[in-house]
């Protein structure tokens, strides 16, 4: 385990929000990206 | 060939959708790396581990400020040439830069807790960004609000235009009103280096990533915005018809 | 373009709304930071400078939804933009007066609301000077706004969000103005920077404001 | 020559191309009749005319000085009065005489009235009455003739026969007849676009992505 010092709180405070917010905006990308394509396939499939 | 056959919808999915797992991949090669990297660099002397959080603010801060250029020059391409695509590629750009701001924000909250003794401080890099955010949202908000695509479109273009001359007004306005506690740019290449380079390389590396990442993330999402508006298209043809 | 002047304060009088509700609104913030900040008068003589300064630009945000949303309701917008008047004068003719009905009240009435807060008498003609120069920006920013939510269900709170950032630098140099005003330093160079960005604003937001409006007439 | 001609024109709401390849030219003294099933784009072409929005392929050829549009509203000022909402727009153009305008359309004896207290086929004259003082050769009218008796019908196709014998014109959307045997009629149904076609250009996201 690397030392952190008095700051390991803030340290891992930061990172952990940050990736907490990039994972969240890359979900909703993907999902966002995911249903469009699928709403689109689904009515083009019909016709 | 010129590079505008690239703002037909239909290039643009081909070209994305052959580019984009490449730059995914990168992005998160590069960001794991980076910020890896970064999180075991050696504590300094003088902010201690807090120092960590630079691989994180920096980059998050210049993809803020390069999310709303690129906006901009979405929005310029739209207005002047009405190529659709770079309309849809400006919507695509705002919640990733939203995001970004909104990052660098915590992050320098957080990191400023330690330093300054307090979590918010007025400071002028700061404010600046928290005003970035709220141009980033209203932004958004507008996009959202206006029904028809064309003028949702043009709004927003214009409103980017009038947003971007303001957010650097208020840029010089907040300097004015209060000299600030942030220190000066990280990352300079004048001479009398402040950087040492046990810092800067992950620091590099975790940039190219957050780019890597911006890149990725808007060409996901302007692939998503086409679909989505090839399927109201297609939906307002049948109604037509 | 007089007439369409003369016409908009007309229905501002006759309409009531606009014209004595902003100074009302004014009155009552003014009246409401005591409570939340205690009747300390040395709290209160720092502070009001920025409570003025805010307490205006609040109260000229109130009625900017007003400028063009009753004329696209009933249809003078359209008759307006295919009128002989360029729809930039148009917009700016209808900022002035928004700025008349709201803006000058605000002007000659903010020095009644500084007595409440305490402000330093130093400051008294640096805050009229700075409002008189600032809230003609607030109402042409302001106007741009409006012609941007103009066609919008639930444009009002939009409005706030799209302009309120848009504010920002005239606030900070109206309030520094007065807030070095009343401590006895020069506030030339806020007052400067601030008649340069009306100026500016003057000139070249009506041409957006101008677009916007033709975008939401389509 | 005249005062207004379209070439190859179309139109379009939301993105859609409503109407296409329209023709026409009206010289001075003639009047045109669109007729049209609703939702076919009469009002988007009244308002291309006029100049409010862009066709999306063809040209107006016309000064848009000369033209006059009187749309679905009628752009009055419930606070003001009668004559004071027609001074305003005479004031506007140019300062024509409202005299005149209220007594052709029957409104001299309402005119201190304010416009909030005016029924709705008032408030509809008074609305046509404007055109008069704009003082434009052209007319565009959409639907002008909605919530007007038998009567006021009259007032107004007297009045646009006048306008017509100064050398004037009009474009008129409406189903009703107007009594102007002199109008020519132009059925839209035919000149609606087809979904399918690929266009050279665009009209809106709707097309670049169908």
């Amino acid at each position: 385990m690397i030392e952190l010092g008095k700051y390991a709180g803030t340290v891992l405070g930061a990172y952990g929000i940050s990736l907490l917010l990039l994972l969240g905006i890359v979900g909703q990308s993907l999902r966002a990206n995911a249903r469009a394509r699928r709403e689109l396939e689904e009515h083009e499939g019909r016709g | 060939m010129s590079i505008w056959e690239y703002a037909n919808p239909v290039k643009f999915m081909r070209a994305s959708g052959a580019v984009l797992p490449w730059v995914a991949g990168g992005a998160v090669v590069c960001c794991v790396a980076g910020l890896a990297w970064g999180f075991l660099t050696p504590q300094d002397y003088r902010q201690g581990a807090t120092v960590k959080i630079i691989f994180l603010h920096v980059p998050a801060a210049l993809m803020a400020i390069n999310g709303w250029l690129m906006m901009l020059v979405m929005s310029l391409i739209w207005l002047v040439r009405r190529h659709h695509v770079s309309a849809l590629a400006a919507k695509a750009a705002a919640p990733v830069g939203a995001v970004m701001t909104l990052i660098a924000l915590i992050t320098g909250a957080i990191w400023g807790q330690p330093m300054w003794g307090t979590w918010w401080e007025w400071d002028p890099r700061l404010t600046s960004f928290l005003i970035l955010f709220l141009f980033y949202l209203g932004y958004i908000a507008l996009w959202a609000a206006v029904e028809d695509a064309d003028s949702a479109a043009d709004l927003t273009g214009v409103l980017c235009l009038v947003g971007s001359v303001f957010a650097l007004l208020s840029r010089y306005a907040v300097n004015f009103w209060n000299q600030g506690l942030h220190q000066g740019a990280s990352l300079s290449v004048a001479p009398g280096e402040r950087m040492s380079a046990v810092y800067k390389y992950p620091l590099y590396l975790s940039m190219l990533g957050f780019f890597l990442l911006f890149l990725a993330l808007v060409l996901l999402r302007t692939r998503t915005e086409i679909r989505r508006r090839r399927l109201a298209a297609l939906l307002a043809r049948e109604n037509r018809a | 373009m007089k007439a369409l002047l003369w016409r908009d304060l007309r229905l501002a009088v006759r309409a009531g709304g606009g014209f004595g509700l902003a100074l009302a609104f004014f009155l009552i913030l003014c009246t409401l930071v005591p409570f939340g900040v205690g009747p300390e008068g040395g709290t209160l003589a720092r502070i009001a400078p920025g409570i003025l300064w805010v307490g205006a630009l609040l109260s000229c945000l109130l009625s900017l939804d007003r400028i063009f949303a009753l004329d696209h309701e009933d249809g003078s917008l359209d008759l307006l933009a295919t009128a002989p008047l360029p729809l930039e004068g148009v917009v700016a003719i209808k900022a002035l007066a928004h700025w008349l009905v709201t803006g000058l009240p605000l002007v000659i009435f903010a020095p009644v609301l500084g007595l409440l807060l305490h402000l330093p008498g130093p400051a008294y003609p640096w805050l009229v000077l700075s409002l008189a120069l600032g809230t003609p920006a607030l109402s042409v920013l302001g106007a741009f706004g409006a012609a941007v939510t103009v066609g919008l269900r639930r444009g009002g709170l939009l409005l706030s969000l799209l302009v309120l950032p848009l504010y920002v630098p005239t606030l900070i140099f109206g309030a520094e103005a007065v807030r070095r005003g009343a401590i006895g330093a020069d506030p030339g160079t806020p007052l400067l920077f601030l008649a340069a960005i009306t100026l500016a604003v003057l000139a070249l937001m009506p041409f957006a404001s101008a677009a916007a409006l033709r975008v939401n007439l389509r | 020559m005249s005062l207004l001609a379209v070439r190859d024109l179309a139109v379009a709401r939301g993105g859609l191309r409503l109407v296409e390849a329209l023709d026409f030219a009206l010289a001075p003294g003639q009047a045109l009749v669109l007729r049209g099933p609703n939702g076919l784009g009469k009002t988007t072409l009244l308002r291309t005319l006029a100049g409010l929005q862009r066709p999306v392929a063809g040209e107006v050829i016309c000064d848009p000085d000369t033209l006059a549009y009187a749309g679905h509203a009628d752009g009055l000022k419930p606070a003001l009065s009668v004559a004071e909402n027609l001074g305003f727009w005479s004031a506007v153009f140019g300062g024509a005489p409202v005299g005149p305008a209220l007594a052709a359309m029957n409104l001299t004896e309402l005119a201190a009235r304010p416009a909030h207290m005016l029924s709705a086929g008032q408030k509809r004259r008074l609305g046509l009455a404007r055109l008069a003082v704009t003082g434009r050769a052209v007319w565009l009218l959409d639907e002008p003739t909605v919530s007007l008796d038998a009567a006021s019908v009259g007032l107004f196709a007297a009045m646009l026969r006048g306008h017509l014998g100064q050398g004037g014109a009009a474009v008129i959307a409406t189903h009703i007849d107007l009594g102007l045997p002199e109008a020519r009629l132009l059925d839209l149904t035919p000149y609606r676009a087809m979904p399918g076609r690929q266009a050279d250009r665009p009209a809106g996201f709707n097309e670049a992505f169908a």
